[in-house]
């Protein structure tokens, strides 16, 4: 297929399409709305469903209704409406069913900005909503890997029974990039006729099946835990993503970044290279389950002198790289959060401060 | 054969948890039977509220979802939409569906989603002990209106059917009451018009019931009837208030 | 090689148009781009910004603090931009509506009544194609026939104002050439 | 046509709906405490039953059932 020059927004609506999902509920909120309107405008013309709710509260339950029923549902949303759905990806985390969630995030807390963020790295990664759950976090880092990590949250959702969230920043949503839909990320969706309240009628069976995150008798609720649980842990065998960077170098220094900062911190990478020094870089693209691994490995290398998170929030990822190292580097951390991105000249500064 | 009566299909042997004169279980019938006589329970998904019928699933013999308090709508709307072939049903509570939900029901009534409410009215929050719902009638004790519900600081009670039938959109909207036989037929006959609007694809319909919760009100079955009939059908005015024939013969 | 054009202006100018024809030509020629509009707080005020960035690698920032060159199609986009623009760089000023420079002088100035030509063309509205084809002229960043080829598609739903359009290309196109 | 009233004891959990509505006093309360703990409903008095089933529809557990047994 040829390469389309599209708004990161609108090919996450088109990847949706084209992964089979033509079922939309969403809430109209900037800098993601231009998703709805693109669908608005695409989702007839496939005979699909679109509809505004009236608020991200109503939202999520009609993602919830809808995933229950077994059909591929997808929502889009910005940081203070994910905060409103929260209440819904608990719900459907502990009913289990397969949805997928877009968060094109803004600054907060609170109303905050419109500007790009990476605030919601803890709401995404840690819960958000209550109760022992995660979500599957993909965080692209342009519009193409939007498209192709949009296509694979299908999939992924249906193989876990739970909701998937692509993690993005106001910028993925807002730029406009060259993008091919690959054709090879489809994926037949699975069967659900075990738990999907699709009917008896169309399953041909004569049992009913309940969609819920009720279990009143203590055992039940502990083993849908377990059930959680182990899911998270073959999520973090099967289902890491990662990337490196510059890391065939002896680099003396590693930085751990992702979404559109990993991009400006390759960048200041460049230019450090062009001035001598090198930097090694681990841009995570799964930050649930997070590349533990690739990070401890990377840090360890004997050159690097220390690991430095930076990200577009006061140091929320910077925790879990802290973790991955084990002390055995120190951990440093660099960000902005008013919606300002930092240019790469200002990483490239960062980075040679704090290593000197 | 018109005189035999036993439990529906689509009612399951599980028995409830409802307290002992609780008009709930009616409500729960009057739905199986519908189900049964319009032959749906395999393409039927129900959806559970938050409060007394959080466990309407394991009561009834078809498909069901939970929803979160007041959410059902919102839920059924989910279904409904990507799923127009079968038939929903939310079962809310006047806590679920007037208070926390209100948003939703309101919003749902109003795009005209093609399912079908059912809204138990008892004036109370049951489940979480006998608190003040938005329906609680002026000086009725509740647990957090000790002294009776103050209208002066609480407002007046929510009529639902009412508020509805003000909307332009929903097809049927009317008010029955579950507090003797005769009522109680007159709803089967609401409840059963509801289902069939839907299954002619006509939009949103909604049947309110005006109930009893003998337990937080602090009565015997017996009396909850009588204080139901005495002091809310006359505020909670029974009737059919939205119909939608009469713009179909235009 | 990498390539960064800022274009400003205010709201209905067609300043976000302009910068995704640039970007879809230069897409075409099998570059990488991005097109990376402004949507702050400051959009609402009626003014509008973009940049596109062309490149031959993968391009990583796209915060881009320093454009290569600007098209100022408005007085306080060229005071908010020009100061920023690289030496060696192009900055259009479209002086109907700007009646100052840039005050640079390492940077080459291509001044010309964009508005004026456009209404010649036939409607004020083709500004932002006139100021789109004289900047690609001058730059030579992207083939202008590929360009032009660009411009029929995005309007070939509208295609009664084609010819308006192609003769605003081509005007532009003759300024940055004299 | 004979009718046969079957009330289900276990279920019953004694609220006696079923007798504020029969016409006929044909029920009453049992002595006996059911499994639950309930004193479910009797038949006190089955030949002044007319099956008119006013009690089956009252009843909010579906405890009672009417059937044809000719």
């Amino acid at each position: 297929m040829a390469k389309v020059l599209m708004k990161g927004n609108e090919a996450i609506g088109e990847a949706a399409i084209k992964a089979g999902c033509l079922n939309y509920f969403a809430y109209p909120i900037t800098p993601q709305s231009e998703v709805a309107e693109y669908l608005a405008k695409r989702l007839p013309d496939v005979n699909g469903t679109f509809v505004q709710g009236e608020s991200e509260v109503a939202v999520g339950y009609m993602i919830f209704g809808a995933a229950g029923c077994g059909e591929r549902v997808m929502t889009t949303s910005s940081s203070p409406g994910i905060s409103l759905m929260s209440e819904a990806l608990s719900y459907i985390a502990g009913a289990r069913c397969p949805a997928v969630f877009v968060n094109i995030m803004r600054g907060g807390p609170g109303l905050g900005g419109i500007l790009p963020s990476q605030g919601d790295y803890f709401q995404a990664t840690k819960g958000g909503g209550h109760g022992d759950y995660h979500l599957l976090v993909m965080a692209p880092e342009g519009v193409q890997e939007a498209v192709e990590m949009t296509m694979k949250a299908f999939p992924l959702a249906e193989k876990y029974r739970g909701p998937v969230m692509i993690l993005g920043d106001g910028l993925i949503g807002q730029m406009m990039e060259p993008v091919e839909f690959p054709d090879n990320l489809y994926a037949e969706p699975l069967n659900n006729d075990d738990w999907a309240t699709s009917g008896m009628d169309k399953r041909g069976a004569d049992k009913k099946n309940i969609v819920k995150s009720l279990f009143l008798n203590p055992k039940e609720l502990n083993d849908n835990n377990l059930t959680l649980k182990a899911q998270y842990e073959q999520m973090k065998k099967e289902e890491v993503m990662s990337e490196a960077y510059n890391t065939d170098t002896d680099y003396k220094g590693l930085i751990v970044s992702y979404g559109t900062m990993s991009r400006v911190c390759r960048t200041a990478i460049d230019t450090m290279k062009e001035q001598g020094l090198e930097i090694g870089m681990i841009r995570p693209k799964t930050l649930f389950p997070f590349p533990e691994k690739e990070i401890y490995d990377a840090a360890a290398k004997e050159s690097c002198k220390a690991v430095i998170s930076i990200e577009l929030s006061m140091g929320q990822m910077v925790e879990d790289v802290e973790r991955c190292v084990r002390g055995i580097k120190p951990v440093e951390w660099y960000g902005e959060c008013g919606g300002d991105i930092p240019a790469p000249e200002t990483i490239a500064d960062v980075v040679q401060s704090l290593l000197n | 054969m018109g005189k035999t009566f036993s439990k529906p299909r689509a009612l399951t042997d599980v028995p409830t948890h409802y307290c002992p004169g609780c008009t709930h279980g009616v409500a729960h019938r009057l739905v199986a039977e519908t189900i049964d006589e319009l032959g749906i329970r395999g393409k039927t998904v129900g959806i559970a509220p938050v409060g007394c019928a959080v466990l309407a699933y394991n009561y009834f013999d078809c498909d069901f979802q939970e929803a979160a308090h007041g959410r059902a709508p919102a839920m059924a709307t989910g279904i409904k939409r990507v799923r127009p072939d079968l038939m929903v049903f939310t079962y809310q509570g006047d806590g679920d569906l007037a208070s926390i939900g209100m948003g939703e029901i309101i919003h749902a009534a109003n795009r005209g989603e093609k399912f079908t409410t059912i809204f138990i009215n008892n004036a109370i929050y049951g489940m979480t002990g006998g608190q003040m719902a938005p329906t609680t009638m002026p000086g009725q004790r509740a647990s957090t209106a000790p002294a009776g519900r103050d209208t002066g600081s609480t407002g007046m009670p929510v009529k639902m059917a009412d508020l509805l039938s003000a909307l332009m959109t929903p097809a049927y909207v009317t008010r029955q009451a579950l507090l003797s036989p005769k009522h109680i037929n007159r709803a089967k006959k609401a409840v059963k018009k509801a289902f069939e609007y839907q299954m002619n694809n006509t939009c949103f319909s909604f049947v309110e019931l005006v109930s009893t919760c003998p337990t937080n009100w602090g009565m015997t079955p017996k009396d909850a009837l009588k204080w139901a009939e005495d002091t809310l059908i006359p505020y909670y005015e029974l009737g059919e208030f939205k119909t939608p024939e009469p713009e179909e013969e235009q | 090689m990498q390539k960064e054009v800022q274009f400003a202006g205010f709201g209905g100018q067609g300043i976000l148009l302009s910068a995704k024809l640039l970007a879809y030509a230069a897409m075409k020629q099998g570059y990488n781009v991005a097109w990376i509009p402004s949507y702050g707080p400051e959009m609402r005020g009626g003014t509008a910004y973009c940049t596109v960035v062309i490149s031959d690698r993968l391009i990583g920032s796209p915060i881009i603090k320093t454009p290569g060159h600007l098209v100022a199609m408005n007085r306080p986009s060229l005071e908010k931009f020009a100061p920023a623009v690289k030496p060696g760089g192009i900055i259009l000023i479209n002086s109907s509506l700007i009646p100052v420079r840039s005050g640079r002088d390492d940077v080459t100035e291509l001044v010309f009544p964009v508005n004026d030509v456009a209404i010649e063309a036939g409607t004020v509205k083709s500004a932002n194609i006139v100021a789109l084809s004289a900047f690609a002229a001058k730059s030579g960043l992207v083939d202008l026939e590929t360009l032009r080829e660009c411009i029929k598609e995005e309007f070939a739903s509208k295609s009664k104002v084609i010819p308006i359009n192609m003769d605003a290309f081509d005007r532009g196109v003759k300024i940055a050439q004299q | 046509m004979a009718y046969e009233h079957i009330i289900d004891g276990e279920t019953c959990k004694g609220c006696g709906l079923c007798i504020t509505v029969c016409p006929k006093s044909v029920l009453e309360l049992s002595d006996k405490v059911n499994t639950k703990g309930h004193f479910p409903v009797f038949q006190a008095r089955p030949d002044d039953c007319i099956h008119c089933t006013m009690c089956c529809i009252m009843c909010p557990d579906v405890a009672i059932t009417v059937r044809e047994t000719a």
